[in-house]
């Protein structure tokens, strides 16, 4: 058994844990917290995988960043435990099996790709100088464009988001 | 002459045309000089061409009809022999029967109105018998149907006589579909209806066509309904309800003959068709006897002398089936004198009795109307078969060729024998009717007995000369070939059916010691009958009750003809109707469009249903999403 | 020494599958829209793992660069996301998906 | 490249009105702007032989040889052959379907704009509105021009993140809200499952190009169709949610209901047809995935299938106009759905189909919606029976949208009827004859929907005394729009002669 | 040319009422229609020189390119058969609009202009040559007659015309899916392109296979049934005809139906021969069926322009049997009656319906048992309907007997039985339309019928023209014979014998 399969066995275990948890925590402030674990089993993952630059912009973006927000909202919103409403009992089962097949089913799809591995790997593409060539490069375009995004969603945001004058 | 032969329908229809379009503007006098002059402006030129005709047949063209592929239809009138005759018939009765509608019809206010539909029948009428196809003819036969519509209906106001007329036209119509397909076969076995082609087609090549028997099946379903027989007879009596000149002119002497005139006219099919000819002669004797038995019994004058004009209709068809043509041809001749001055005289003591038909409410008009009694008991005898009227010549030449008829049953005498009786119910209720009428007492009404009087001449005079006719009109057929007027005039039409065995044409019988003893037998038995009614309805003065209930079952069954109106009803009409009625209520409304209002309903019922997956519950649709995507995933992997 | 060698390529598929799927169930199964927003976010996570895992595979590098933008659209994603509960927290005081269907059928 | 520049200068432009305040003028200067777009993209065509040809052939090509094969007709060129500024990195190419596609978007947001006036003066945040409508409309002209599946994803994101805002923009509204909402999610949630597919088949091509993925697929598809299989699947999810495609179509109706109407109108022209041009290029004739069709035109088939039964059949039984059109709009993407399922080698009707079928049925809807907003404003209501004894109340308003129903409903001569013609014909060019049954089947029921309208207001009397009136360049707009339908009806090859020559778009 | 310009006269017509205000509307509309009948009869009068010279005439035939990306041709031609239809369009419709001379439509220019309209798209599909023009007028004469019976029509117009308008366009949309499915196997040359020149639709047709052709008959059949209507594709029809104005059902039962025989001769005979052969049986059941049926849906109808209605579906039903039955003979009978039975039919129901009109303008029903008695004070009218009446039940002499003659003449050689079948259609219109006759007209006066005021001179115009017509027509009927022997003795020759 390789370290870096052990590897893989911890960090999958942690982050798979974590995602169940995020899903049946009753607390939405524990199901933050729980997804920000997650996270940070996944970048362990990207840093396996030789994507260390990736890994640390994941872990700023979004638990830096994105989860930030959610619990900001939580916060601000007061939600808690007690406030937590429940779908049905039979809903939830429902929801769980059909997750569960959804779940089966999409492995099951896959797995017929286990015999290929890599030929030759180069650990150099995760590197900074790497992905900012291809990213300013080919990817000019769409990095431009990713702007209009970001500007379309910050006045939207802004604009359903602040408080009606009358 | 000849040349001038479309003239003779033209002249009619003119007539008819400045009447209808004149209208009341014409005087009732000019009305008159117009209705009567025109056809007797036709009877003239037929004359003129009956005596320029020499036995010749020939094709007059008034103008192309229709040419479609093989059909080469064209109105155009064949002159010989046989049309001329019926021609002569048509118009010469006809304009006797038009001076007396101006008497008779003088007080009514569709005066012109009637004058321009007689003045159509005969052009009709003279169509039928003059074309020279099978279309032309077919025009006048459906045209007549019309004729005989408008002028049963004549008094529109009356819903039973409106109910006469529908009848009329529709029994009729049942077998002019008979006669249209038939007419159809001719045209697919002959490649077409030109009666010259068809006959020389039908003679040369398909002497041994089997399809000849349907067509002739065909063509004498036709003949059924337009000449009243067996089954197709029951708007005939009903027929009655138009003015009696029409009875006499459409309902006894020219149109119910049509039939016997096609039958006539296609002998040369009809001579190839055993089954067809042994249909004939059956259904007409049936007809005969069957009608003979109603007429024993019934009340009104009119209805009597209608099915006895069923009965001698029958008789004729009889005639034609058994190969008699010229003898059939000679009783419509016969029949048409006899049977239009019948009606005519009929119409004579109807007029006198101020509209009363019915014969309990008569008696004693002798006296009364004087000519009329005696050119009725003219009309009587000679419809009853005594010699030397008329009707026993062309009776007896029926009777005759059914007696020695070879048929498919091989049962001539069988023929004859119902023949006799036929003949001998014939003369026991024309008798009946004629002592019932002019014997015994008046039992009328006061006011009626007043008004009583004799008619006046335009009435009178066409009596006379038709009495003249049926009183002599027989010595053209005297049983002898070279006495036998008729047959010599006629035998050109009849050539091709002379040549074909057991079926062809059979020309004069031989006067011989057999044919006396059934001559003496069939006069004997008719003086019996009259004997009879004598002795019941002048000696001891019967007089037929007018309570129902009175009169014994077998006779009540037989006074309501057998209640074989009521039967059709049962059968046809009223299973048409119920058919008709719940077929939209059901198969219509609930079924067909209820399916297709159906889909309508169910495509908003569908609507309905599946717009409640649409619950509004977001949770509900992703849930929907990923089932989704699971059975797309589930597809890939299978 | 990366662990795309050792490990095999199945393993990350199926790893991603099922971190997808968590993802999918989660949706499904919470009432609470911020949840299933996170949720959703746990099923970006796991393409973004599947596409680093190709992209080692294949040592292209394209697929590290394709999940930079995956990471901003989401966070657009989640910004707009965000504000639009605000402003429904606003209006009903709830951010329970199952009150959220006046509009239906 | 140009037209998105200019759009994007636009957007930027129409946020910065609010705080230079020229807000007053904002209104003539996107008219201006969208002139300039529109004259912008127009000058990609150029005139070779007195005909108008492509200024860039066919990006990728698969033609099929002479066993029946598919085989690339297309070599990928170097990046250094190519001037950056026709390929862009081979990230957009601006081929002949994506100038008339872009062409007819950008006039359906020009009419759809003097629509909306009043939809834009009436909010204080209107400068927002602008700025959004004008980038949804950037990501939906890259929709057109995408070559690269990165460019999809932002394509559909810019394209998405400005509508769920616009869906909400009337934020006091619960409807509104409920709307925005509604969308975000599923959108979010849709977006997994595309990204999810774009991984797989980067899994198995590694790479983003349509190209190199095109080659990919038709030279050795065989190899690893695991994950090229359910990353098509996956995709199809995403796209076919986005063109509201049964069974993906549920927050469609209740999305484009709860929407202020004007938005609603933007989306079921401009976004539908975006959403159908983006798959068109991966799915239709000789693009991307064709060379497996085999595997995923059934899946297609059905839900083409279930489109029409389920939009139509519901609409049937709508009494709200403005929900009714939604669920109209569902089987409309099932009419573009079965152009792109009647996919042909030959590429002989399909992409006609789509470009007319686009065409006739935007500037049907916006006349639909045109009145249906004044018939809104000035009932309060937007059920059938509010349109009663318009054919007397007003009457242009009544025959536009009579012209307008026609349309939407086929019956020559007007647009519609053609666009259902070419789908039609390209389904039954390629035998899918079950398929055009249930079309023909939906078509009536739509016959019966749209005519429910048509009767309110030529045969129900008026149920109230509200004079409906309309202001003049709404009347201007329902004239033009009107005579639109009527000359495309008229003379197709307007668009499918001139606009685009030969066999398209490849 | 001409033929081009008669269909493009009554458009610019129709745009020209469109913007004419008051009570000149009928007679422009008139004056018009008189024009392009006048124009019509010009053409007839060509055609008929170039059948006696046997030399095209090119003033009768238009071909330009309509829509080329499609080959489509705006490629419009007359020969006998559709100048026969063009004909009956054109002279009806001055009838038909001279017949509404009494009443005071609301809004009487659009009223107008849709007839016109409609007229418009009714010669078009007479005389396109390509399957898609075809098509498109067609669809284009259902609108106007649907906006005519919706705004003008009688009680519950709403839902039924409705269906009409749903009935009949679900079976054109089949047609249109059959007419692509020929079109895409037609080919050009040696090219890729295809066209819908209907010679080119129909070498295509003969190419297919059995299945092929199946799909296409059935396809093409199912519009012309709806339109006709053939038993059982005709609920929609006595409700229409009876909602509608009348001139309204006029137009669609003097003429529209005619779109589906014409169509059923024309477009669907030649197009499939194995079909036909395969399914021509099939079909001329179903018509036997839907005369017998129809008849006696008929007798049981309480209503006189219901009644009507039946007795239409009969009379149709018989010419759709007539135009599928080709029997061993070949004979053009059948399809000579078919075209005669069209033109005939079209005027005697016209003039039935004027009739109803008549009635109901005069009484507010058109329930029979309401009436009676009417013969005693309008014995004009009378005359007049007995005439037409006689036509409809075809008494030789009028133009009815010779179509219906010719039919069943066309269907004996199909098969006897059938023919016997049809031919009860002689027997049960007799029925109805006679019982029909009497209830209204005949009888003594009812109080209610006292007041029944004659005939306006417009009513009576028409009247005596169509009883003229019917007459004519009867006793000569030559001109449209003539007009039809070539054409149709080339369609029969081309055509295969069907089999029961």
């Amino acid at each position: 058994m390789e370290i870096t399969k052990i590897m893989f066995g911890v960090l999958s275990f942690i982050a798979i844990l974590s995602a169940v948890l995020v899903i049946f925590s009753k607390n939405p402030v524990y199901s933050v917290l729980y997804l920000i674990v997650t996270f940070f089993a996944i970048a362990g993952h990207y840093i396996l995988l030789n994507a260390q630059f990736l890994a640390i912009v994941h872990v700023i973006v979004y638990a830096g960043a994105i989860m930030v927000l959610f619990l900001f909202v939580i916060m601000m919103l007061n939600l808690n435990k007690e406030t937590e409403t429940h779908k049905p009992a039979w809903v939830q089962i429902i929801a769980v099996i059909a997750g569960g097949i959804m779940m089966v089913t999409l492995v099951g799809a896959l797995k017929g790709a286990d015999t290929i591995m890599a030929k030759s790997h180069d650990t150099g593409i995760g590197l900074v100088r790497n992905l900012g060539n291809v990213l300013f490069n080919d990817f000019l375009i769409p990095f431009e464009l990713s702007s209009i995004l970001f500007l379309a969603a910050m006045v939207g945001s802004v604009m359903l988001g602040k408080k009606t004058i009358h | 002459m000849i040349q001038l032969a479309w003239l003779i329908p033209i002249l009619p229809l003119i007539g008819f045309l400045i009447i209808a379009f004149g209208g009341k503007k014409l005087s009732k006098s000019l009305v008159s000089i117009i209705g009567c002059g025109s056809v007797l402006a036709a009877f003239g030129l037929s004359l003129g061409i009956f005596f320029q005709l020499h036995g010749s047949s020939q094709t007059v063209k008034l103008l192309d009809w229709f040419h479609v592929g093989n059909f080469k239809i064209d109105f155009s009138f064949l002159i010989d022999p046989l049309s001329v005759l019926f021609m002569l018939i048509i118009t010469g009765i006809g304009f006797l029967i038009h001076v007396y509608s101006t008497g008779y019809m003088k007080e009514d206010e569709k005066y012109d109105r009637f004058f321009a539909y007689l003045n159509l029948f005969v052009f009709f009428m003279l169509l039928l018998v003059m074309g020279s196809n099978y279309i032309v003819m077919f025009v006048g036969w459906e045209g007549v149907g019309l004729c005989s519509y408008l002028l049963i209906g004549f008094w529109f106001k009356n819903t039973d006589y409106n109910n006469a007329a529908k009848k009329a036209f529709i029994v009729n119509r049942i077998g002019d579909l008979g006669f249209l397909l038939g007419m159809i076969l001719i045209y697919y076995t002959c490649n077409s209806l030109n009666f010259d082609t068809v006959f020389t087609d039908v003679q040369d090549n398909h002497a041994s066509n089997e399809w000849l028997n349907v067509i002739g099946i065909l063509l004498f379903i036709g003949a059924c309904g337009k000449s009243a027989q067996i089954p197709l007879y029951t708007w005939l009596p009903d027929a009655m309800a138009g003015p009696t000149p029409v009875s006499a002119l459409i309902h006894a002497a020219t149109m119910v003959t049509a039939g016997v005139y096609m039958i006539a006219r296609s002998s040369v099919i009809f001579i190839h068709a055993p089954i067809a000819m042994e249909t004939v002669a059956i259904v007409g004797l049936a007809t005969a006897l069957f009608a003979a038995t109603i007429g024993l019994f019934q009340n009104d004058i009119k209805k009597v002398l209608a099915y006895s004009t069923v009965s001698q209709l029958g008789l004729m068809f009889l005639g034609l089936g058994v190969g008699a043509f010229t003898g059939g041809v000679f009783h419509v001749m016969t029949h048409a004198f006899f049977k239009a001055l019948l009606f005519l005289c009929a119409g004579s003591v109807i007029h006198a009795m101020s509209g009363e038909q019915d014969i309990r409410k008569m008696g004693g008009l002798k006296k009364a109307l004087p000519l009329t009694h005696l050119t009725f008991l003219i009309g009587t005898i000679a419809i009853s078969g005594l010699p030397p009227f008329s009707g026993f010549f062309s009776k007896d030449e029926i009777l005759a060729h059914a007696y020695h008829h070879e048929g498919l049953f091989g049962a001539g005498e069988v023929y004859w024998v119902f023949g006799i009786i036929a003949s001998i119910m014939t003369a026991f209720y024309m008798f009946r009717l004629y002592y019932l009428t002019f014997h015994g007492s008046f039992r009328g009404t006061h006011d009626q007995k007043h008004h009583l009087h004799e008619s006046p001449k335009s009435m009178t005079v066409p009596l006379v000369i038709l009495a003249v006719l049926a009183a002599v009109g027989g010595f053209l057929g005297i049983p002898n070939h070279h006495q036998h007027m008729l047959y010599n005039f006629l035998e050109p039409a009849f050539k091709f059916a002379s040549y074909a065995g057991n079926w062809s044409d059979k020309g004069p019988h031989h006067f011989n010691m057999e044919e006396l003893k059934l001559m003496i037998i069939a006069v004997l038995g008719a003086a019996a009958a009259i004997y009879v009614a004598w002795y019941v309805y002048k000696k001891n003065s019967m007089v037929p009750k007018t309570n129902e209930a009175d009169v014994p079952k077998l006779q009540r069954v037989v006074y309501n003809k057998y209640y074989i109106d009521e039967f059709y009803n049962a059968v046809i009409r009223k299973p048409m109707d119920w058919l008709s009625d719940v077929g939209y209520k059901f198969v219509e409304i609930k079924f067909i469009d209820g399916i297709v209002n159906g889909m309508g309903t169910m495509v908003k019922w569908s609507g309905s249903v599946v717009r409640y997956a649409q619950s509004g519950n977001i949770g509900f649709y992703m849930f929907a999403m990923t089932l989704a995507v699971i059975v797309m995933l589930l597809f890939q992997l299978f | 020494m990366s662990a795309i060698q050792s490990v095999p390529l199945n393993w990350y598929v199926t790893l991603c599958a099922v971190l997808f799927g968590l993802g999918v169930l989660g949706v499904l199964f919470r009432r609470n829209a911020i949840i299933i927003l996170m949720c959703v976010e746990l099923m970006l996570n796991a393409v973004n793992l599947l596409l680093v895992a190709f992209s080692a595979h294949h040592s292209d590098p394209n697929g590290q660069v394709f999940v930079f933008f995956i990471m901003a659209v989401a966070a657009a994603e989640v910004a707009v996301g965000l504000a639009i509960l605000m402003m429904i927290y606003r209006n009903s005081k709830t951010t329970d998906i199952d009150f959220l269907n006046k509009l239906k059928h | 490249m140009k037209v998105i520049l200019l759009l994007s200068g636009l957007g930027l432009l129409a946020l910065l009105a609010e705080l230079f305040r020229f807000k007053k003028i904002l209104f003539p200067l996107v008219i201006i702007g969208l002139l300039g777009a529109i004259a912008v993209a127009a000058s990609y065509w150029n005139y070779d032989d007195g005909n108008l040809t492509p200024y860039f052939n066919g990006m990728v090509g698969v033609i099929k040889d002479a066993n029946g094969n598919f085989v690339s007709n297309h070599t990928i060129p170097n990046a250094s052959e190519l001037a950056p500024d026709h390929f862009f990195y081979r990230m957009i190419e601006f081929g002949p379907s994506s100038v008339i596609l872009s062409i007819i978007m950008l006039t359906t947001t020009l009419l759809w704009f003097i629509m909306a006036k009043g939809f834009f003066s009436d909010s204080n945040n209107s400068t927002d509105h602008y700025a959004m409508v004008i980038i949804a409309l950037v990501g939906a002209i890259i929709l057109t021009c995408y070559t690269n599946m990165t460019m999809l994803f932002l394509g559909i994101e810019i394209l998405s993140i400005p509508l769920y805002v616009l869906a909400g923009s009337r934020k006091s509204d619960p409807a509104s809200n409920e709307s925005a909402f509604k969308y975000f999610l599923m959108g979010s949630f849709a977006s997994g499952f595309l990204l999810f597919g774009i991984a797989l088949i980067y899994g198995a091509t590694a790479s983003f190009d349509l190209a190199t993925i095109t080659d990919y697929v038709n030279n050795s598809a065989r190899e690893n169709s695991t994950f090229l299989y359910s990353g098509i699947l996956m995709m199809l999810v995403g796209l076919l949610f986005k063109i509201g495609a049964a069974p993906f179509h549920f927050w469609a109706p209740d999305v484009y209901d709860g929407a202020p109407t004007t938005v609603t109108a933007f989306m079921s022209t401009v976004v539908k047809t975006a959403a159908i041009v983006a798959i068109m290029r991966l799915f239709l004739s000789t693009t991307v995935f064709a060379g497996v069709e085999t595997f995923w035109g059934p899946v297609l088939a059905i839900c083409t299938g279930l489109t029409f039964i389920i939009g139509n059949v519901t609409a049937a039984v709508q009494n709200n106009v403005k929900r009714m059109l939604a669920y109209s709009s569902i089987s409309h993407a099932g009419f573009l759905l079965l152009a792109v399922v009647a996919f042909n080698m030959q590429g002989g009707f399909t992409a006609k189909a789509i470009i007319f079928y686009t065409a006739a049925y935007s500037v049907a809807s916006i006349t639909v919606f045109t009145v249906l907003l004044n018939i809104m404003q000035q009932t309060g209501s937007d059920a059938v029976e509010s349109f009663n004894g318009l054919g007397k109340k007003n009457p242009l308003l009544a025959v536009s949208m009579t012209i307008a129903l026609l349309s939407l409903a086929g019956i020559p001569p007007t647009a519609g009827f053609f666009g259902k013609y070419y789908v039609f014909n390209a389904a039954l060019e390629t035998g899918h004859y079950w398929l055009v049954i249930i079309g023909i089947l939906a078509s009536l029921v739509g016959v019966y929907y749209y005519f429910r309208i048509i009767i309110a207001m030529y045969f129900k009397p008026a149920t109230n005394e509200i004079a409906i009136t309309a202001t003049n360049s709404h009347q201007a707009l329902l004239f033009v729009t009107a005579v639109i339908i009527l000359v495309l009806g008229l003379m197709p090859d307007l668009i499918l002669e001139i606009g685009v020559p030969g066999q398209l778009p490849e | 040319m001409i033929t081009a310009s008669l269909i493009g006269l009554p458009l610019v017509f129709a745009l020209l009422l469109l913007f004419t205000k008051g009570d000149g509307v009928k007679r422009i509309a008139l004056a018009a229609s008189v024009i392009e009948f006048a124009l019509c009869v010009f053409a007839y009068f060509l055609l008929h020189n170039s059948q006696a010279t046997s030399v095209a005439d090119a003033r009768l035939a238009m071909n330009v390119t309509w829509i080329n990306s499609l080959g489509v041709n705006f490629n419009v031609a007359m020969d006998g058969i559709s100048m026969v239809l063009v004909l009956l369009t054109c002279f009806l419709v001055p009838l038909i609009i001279l017949s509404g001379f009494g009443k005071n439509h609301e809004n009487p220019s659009l009223f107008y202009a849709l007839i016109m309209f409609m007229q418009m798209a009714l010669i078009g599909v007479f005389v396109a040559q390509d399957g898609f023009l075809f098509y498109v007028f067609w669809e284009l004469a259902l609108i106007p007659i649907y906006f005519i019976c919706l705004m003008w029509g009688g009680e519950n117009r709403g839902a039924i015309t409705f269906k009409f308008f749903i009935y009949t366009l679900g079976g054109s949309l089949f047609m249109l899916a059959a007419l692509i499915y020929l079109y895409l196997h037609t080919q050009v040359g040696e090219t890729n392109l295809h066209t819908f020149n209907i010679q080119a639709l129909i070498a295509a047709g003969h190419k297919m296979n059995l299945t092929e052709q199946s799909l296409v008959f059935w396809g093409i059949l199912i519009a012309f049934a709806v339109k006709m209507p053939i038993f059982p594709f005709h609920t929609w029809q006595p409700d229409t005809y009876h909602t509608a104005p009348t001139q309204g059902t006029m137009m669609l039962s003097g003429i529209m139906l005619k779109m589906g025989t014409y169509g059923l001769l024309v477009w669907l005979l030649p197009m499939t021969p194995l079909a036909l052969e395969k399914w021509g049986p099939t079909v001329v059941v179903l018509s036997i069926i839907g005369i017998v049926y129809a008849s006696l849906m008929a007798i049981a109808q309480k209503d006189f322009k219901r009644m009507i209605a039946y007795s239409s579906i009969a009379h149709v039903g018989l010419i759709a049997a007539g135009i599928m039955a080709i029997g061993p003979h070949q004979d053009v009978a059948g399809i000579t009656g078919s075209v005669v039975q069209m033109f005939s039919h079209g005027i005697n129901v016209v003039g039935l319906f004027l009739i109803a009109d008549i009635l109901f303008s005069r009484m507010g029903t058109f329930e029979m048992a309401k009436f009676g008695g009417i013969r005693n004070i309008a014995p004009l009218f009378t005359s007049l309907f007995l005439i037409i009446l006689m036509g409809s039940v075809a008494l030789p002499l009028t133009n009815g007997f010779v179509g219906e003659f010719l039919l069943i003449t066309g269907v004996f050689d199909y098969s006897g039985i059938a023919a016997a079948f049809a031919g009860l259609t002689i027997i049960l219109g007799a029925v109805y339309m006679l019982r029909g006759f009497q209830t209204i007209m005949l009888g003594e006066l009812k109080s209610n019928t006292s007041s029944f005021t004659p005939l306006t001179s417009s009513e009576t115009a028409v009247l005596v023209i169509i009883s003229a017509a019917v007459i004519f027509f009867g006793v000569y009927p030559k001109p449209i014979l003539d007009l039809i022997q070539n054409d149709v003795q080339q369609l029969v020759s081309t055509l295969k014998v069907i089999h029961p």
